[in-house]
């Protein structure tokens, strides 16, 4: 699996995630200027955490826009495989390449702490190497991770199965408005989704994190192996 | 010319932030006060000297950058 | 001289200044002439308190700094050690005390700017940042928005920059009540063969200005924080500086890019006195002249004089000198990350700065007396009173109900609602997060190298016996680093204390030093970095001022060479609880 | 009634906000963009009918809590 991580001016999780991939494919992935107009060859982009620009006027806003989001796109519409995190997650909303936006997190604080999340379906690269219904461990850190859809949207996520991941209780029972289990607020206590084809996946918190026993688990290391299985070594 | 967007969430999206306020405004005793909305504003200069033609760039620039349309509404004022 | 439209300089503005009759004096001897403005400005704010330590100097020189391990001590940006494999450790712990009263989020967002500078500056990348944090009386209401405004602004700076905020203390207690107490500290990993100091050298050699444009920000910020909070607090308002995180990351990535080539003679970052500073030391540690032509400062806001410029305190700013033939390299570099990048003067063999702003020169200062000649002073101190001694213990209200109180005293009770708001984990190398082992642990990347991190003081142990509590504090530290598992290389340290014309306060003063001294000694624990707040006084309703409680805040480091040996304190089901020690 | 209140950074104080925004703009070649600063804007409903009032309690929201006087101005509208 050859990766490819994009970095803007002001991300900072790029490190991680190379960590992360690294661990898994054994190979160090490739890193990719905002401002590069082509892509190398890959099988996987991704747009990591940070605070692009900033994070000034809104996250991700003006990420969304940067040159290389057009070869981004591209590969989208190509079918290719794109995973974006906390940042990335807001930079794919707001360039609409998924839907919905994240807010400002309901009680308005920053929030750094551990939260489970639980996988609404298999069948993706991924989360294939998990069940549906599995509760996993993952750190998250953020300020704006409250998901909203309009109705008509949020209806849509749902019924075609486009949820990825909820927050959820370490038993995997869900409650929306339980700030202890959702606690940025989100709808639905989304905090993941698919795109139409299942090839792009956002989320907020942060398995790339938890890849490593030393570091506290190995909690998100099935995100990036599953990637691995699917796509190729 | 000076041209002032207004952004704020569309009606029916929740606002936390406005929440917040008038929840902190009723415990300073501003009893008065009812529902609170919050949202941001961004005033620029434009090299321009048509009022209209200015107010018609500040809605490019709102459309393509200042606001985003799936959860937030937008004005377009000429100030100065 | 162009003084025009300015103030005229006399002992009574250089009164105003901060600058006493008597130092007033110096400056006419020093210049033979009365001196420009901007010359008195430059005067001021290096003979600050602030800028000179002339309350401090005498007792740090007491402290030792010196060990096998230790590469740089005090003097330099931050304090360096070894930690093997090649590998440096530099850190230091900073104040933001004072503005962070005036303006609690971006005196503590601009504090832990500040203190990153100071690290990357020296070719380290930043891996993890700590604070200590002391506020006034919970039950005083102007304690709740300083403590959220503090803790929002060291997250929100620290998050953005993507350095993890892995440990810290807070501590309350109604001598803060008018000025707590903002600490920060940075811990940053360079290679050993590449770091880089402040020393000018190179006759002709460029001087480069890069970051953030400089505004009308905190002028005089450098001798406001050394004089006590007065009435006049708020109309010093304006001046607060507001930071930039994203300009800050994006400064690391550009500086840390341009070390990796051979550009780089001397670098130093604008802290506080922006320029002057910068310039000041700079050429001064390398016993050069330095010519600033003004003009080519990038600047944000319009006619700005000379003076305001030398004293902006505007953030995110450094200066470098570089080889003339790798002006371009760093040039490039610097666009990519769009920065400013100015060559705003070069060295000279004159032993003097020389300051040129619209064609006039509006400072010549020669730099060694400016140094030299620095006011030091031996203050006098007295012994505090011994505090009553405590009565024989007695228990009215049973033993459970006692633990309930402690365990929800303010000063007891989780600090997870802190901690929670900084990224705690960014970097993806901390093996021990906040709240579960006595230091907080982070490994080195693709080493096996960790490092264990505390900030550690008891103030009302500093107040019943400085000595003592100072000692105390450094033998906190050095605890907290063994119970990990790592070896204790050693501290670096944030002395904050009341107003030293106090006898009573320099006596204190005096006293947490010895106990440090004598700590550090009987541990192997050398000081290497540091930082002294002064005037830390809250006014009283009938006007006068108290100092707050002695604050000597340590910051410990330490190794372990096998990072995967780490121990927290998370009880294991299959454990016993063994008590070391007498009780 | 509806009050509008604006706040502003100072003049004098940096905005990046305003910078950053004004910095994305030229990228997406709105080349006329001059100075650019971001604020935000609180919208109240408050339970009373004579404007004087509303704008009089809207001035007294924003000194107590809406603005931060140490390092931004404020303006209050009445907007219905
Ligand atoms: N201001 C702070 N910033 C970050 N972490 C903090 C802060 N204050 C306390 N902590 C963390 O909370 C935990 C508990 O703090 P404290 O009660 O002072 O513990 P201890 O007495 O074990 O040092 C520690 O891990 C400490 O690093």
């Amino acid at each position: 699996m050859k990766a490819g991580i994009v970095v803007f001016p002001g991300t900072n999780r790029e490190r991680d995630m190379a960590i992360a991939l690294k661990r898994v494919t054994g190979q160090a992935p490739a890193m990719l200027w905002h401002r590069d107009t082509t892509l190398p060859k890959l099988d996987l982009i991704v747009l990591p955490g940070g605070f692009s620009h900033g994070d000034y006027l809104r996250c991700g806003a003006m990420a969304a826009h940067a040159p290389l989001m057009a070869e981004v796109r591209a590969f989208a519409a190509a079918g290719g495989h794109i995973l974006g995190v906390c940042n990335g997650f807001q930079i794919l909303t707001e360039a609409q390449i998924l839907p919905g936006a994240l807010l400002r997190n309901a009680n308005l604080r920053f929030l750094s702490q551990d939260c489970h999340l639980r996988v609404e379906r298999a069948d993706t690269a991924f989360t294939r190497l998990w069940a549906k219904g599995d509760v996993f461990r993952t750190p998250m850190a953020h300020g704006d991770g409250n998901y909203v859809a309009d109705p008509a949207t949020i209806e849509r996520l749902e019924g075609e199965g486009r949820v990825a991941f909820r927050y959820a209780r370490p038993d995997g029972t869900v409650a929306a408005d339980d700030q202890a289990h959702n606690p940025n607020g989100s709808l639905n206590a989304i905090a993941g989704v698919f795109s139409e084809n299942l090839r792009i996946c956002g989320m907020m918190p942060h398995p790339e994190d938890l890849v490593d026993p030393l570091m506290g688990g190995e909690d998100g290391k099935p995100l990036f192996a599953g990637l691995v299985e699917a796509l190729g070594r | 010319m000076k041209v002032r967007v207004t952004v704020m969430l569309k009606d029916g999206v929740l606002d936390p932030q406005g929440k917040a306020i008038a929840h902190a405004l009723h415990v300073l005793d501003f009893g008065s006060v009812g529902e609170v909305r919050a949202g941001r504003v961004i005033e620029l200069e434009i090299a321009e000297t048509d009022a209209d033609k200015a107010r018609a760039q500040g809605d490019a620039m709102a459309r393509a950058l200042l606001a985003n349309l799936v959860i937030e509404d937008f004005t377009v004022e000429v100030v100065a | 001289m162009s003084n025009a439209g300015q103030k005229t300089v006399d002992e009574a503005l250089a009164r105003e200044f901060g600058l006493t009759a008597d130092e007033y004096g110096n400056v006419l001897s020093i210049m033979g002439r009365t001196p420009s403005l901007t010359e008195l400005g430059i005067f001021s704010v290096m003979w600050s308190e602030h800028c000179s330590y002339k309350s401090s100097r005498v007792w740090l020189k007491t402290l030792p700094t010196t060990a096998p391990w230790v590469i740089h001590g005090p003097g330099e940006n931050a304090g360096v050690v070894d930690i093997g494999q090649g590998l440096a450790a530099i850190f230091k712990m900073e104040s933001h005390n004072h503005p962070s009263f005036i303006e609690p989020y971006q005196g503590a967002a601009t504090g832990v700017g500040g203190i990153l500078r100071d690290v990357f500056t020296m070719g380290a990348r930043p891996v993890a940042n700590l604070n200590a944090l002391r506020f006034g009386d919970p039950a005083n209401p102007q304690t709740r928005r300083i403590v959220d405004g503090v803790v929002r602004g060291v997250g929100g700076y620290g998050n953005c920059v993507g350095v993890p905020t892995v440990g810290g203390e807070v501590n309350f207690h109604p001598s803060y009540d008018g000025n707590p107490l903002v600490n920060a500290m940075t811990v940053g990993v360079a290679r050993q063969d590449r770091i880089f100091l402040s020393a000018a050298a190179g006759l002709g050699n460029p001087v480069i200005y890069v970051g953030s444009s400089t505004g009308r920000d905190g002028i005089h910020g450098a001798t406001m924080s050394s004089s006590e909070f007065d009435e006049d607090a708020l109309a010093k308002r304006p001046t607060v500086q507001v930071g930039d995180p994203f300009v800050e990351k994006l400064l690391i990535e550009a500086c840390l890019e341009l070390m990796a080539t051979d550009a780089i003679v001397a670098i130093q970052d604008m802290g506080a006195a922006g320029l002057t500073s910068s310039s000041v030391e700079m050429a001064g540690k390398g016993g050069v002249g330095i010519d600033l032509d003004l003009d080519a400062v990038p600047q944000r806001e319009r006619g700005m004089s000379a003076y305001e410029m030398m004293l902006s305190e505007s953030q995110e700013r450094m200066l470098m000198v570089l080889r003339p033939d790798r002006t371009d390299v760093a040039r490039t570099i610097f666009e990519k990350w769009e920065l400013e990048f100015a060559v705003i003067g070069h060295l000279t063999d004159t032993g003097r700065i020389v300051v040129r702003h619209k064609g006039a020169v509006e400072a010549d200062i020669p730099l060694a007396p400016l140094a030299d000649q620095a006011p030091l002073y031996h203050r006098p101190t007295a012994p505090s009173p011994a505090p009553a001694p405590l009565g024989p213990v007695t228990d009215p209200v049973g033993t459970e109900r006692a633990l309930m109180h402690l365990i929800g005293s303010p000063d007891i009770a989780s600090r997870a609602w802190v901690y929670n708001q900084y990224d705690s984990t960014v970097g993806g190398q901390t093996v021990r997060r906040p709240g579960s082992a006595d230091a907080a642990i982070v490994k080195i990347d693709d080493t096996s190298i960790g490092l264990a991190l505390t900030t550690d003081c008891t103030p009302r142990y500093c107040r019943a016996d400085a000595r003592t509590g100072g000692a105390q504090a450094v033998a906190e530290a050095w605890r907290n680093i063994t119970a990990t598992g790592a070896r204790p290389l050693a501290v670096t340290d944030n002395l904050n204390f009341g107003n030293p014309e106090k006898p009573e306060v320099m006596g204190q003063f005096a006293a947490a030093i010895e106990g440090m001294g004598d700590a550090c000694r009987a541990l192997d624990f050398p000081v290497v970095s540091g930082n002294v707040s002064l005037y830390n006084e809250t006014r009283t309703p009938d006007g006068t001022t108290t100092a707050i409680l002695p604050t000597p805040a340590i910051g410990g480091l330490g190794v372990l060479e096998d990072v995967s040996q780490a121990i927290g304190y998370g009880m294991q089901d299959d454990c016993d609880l063994i008590l070391v020690g007498e009780t």
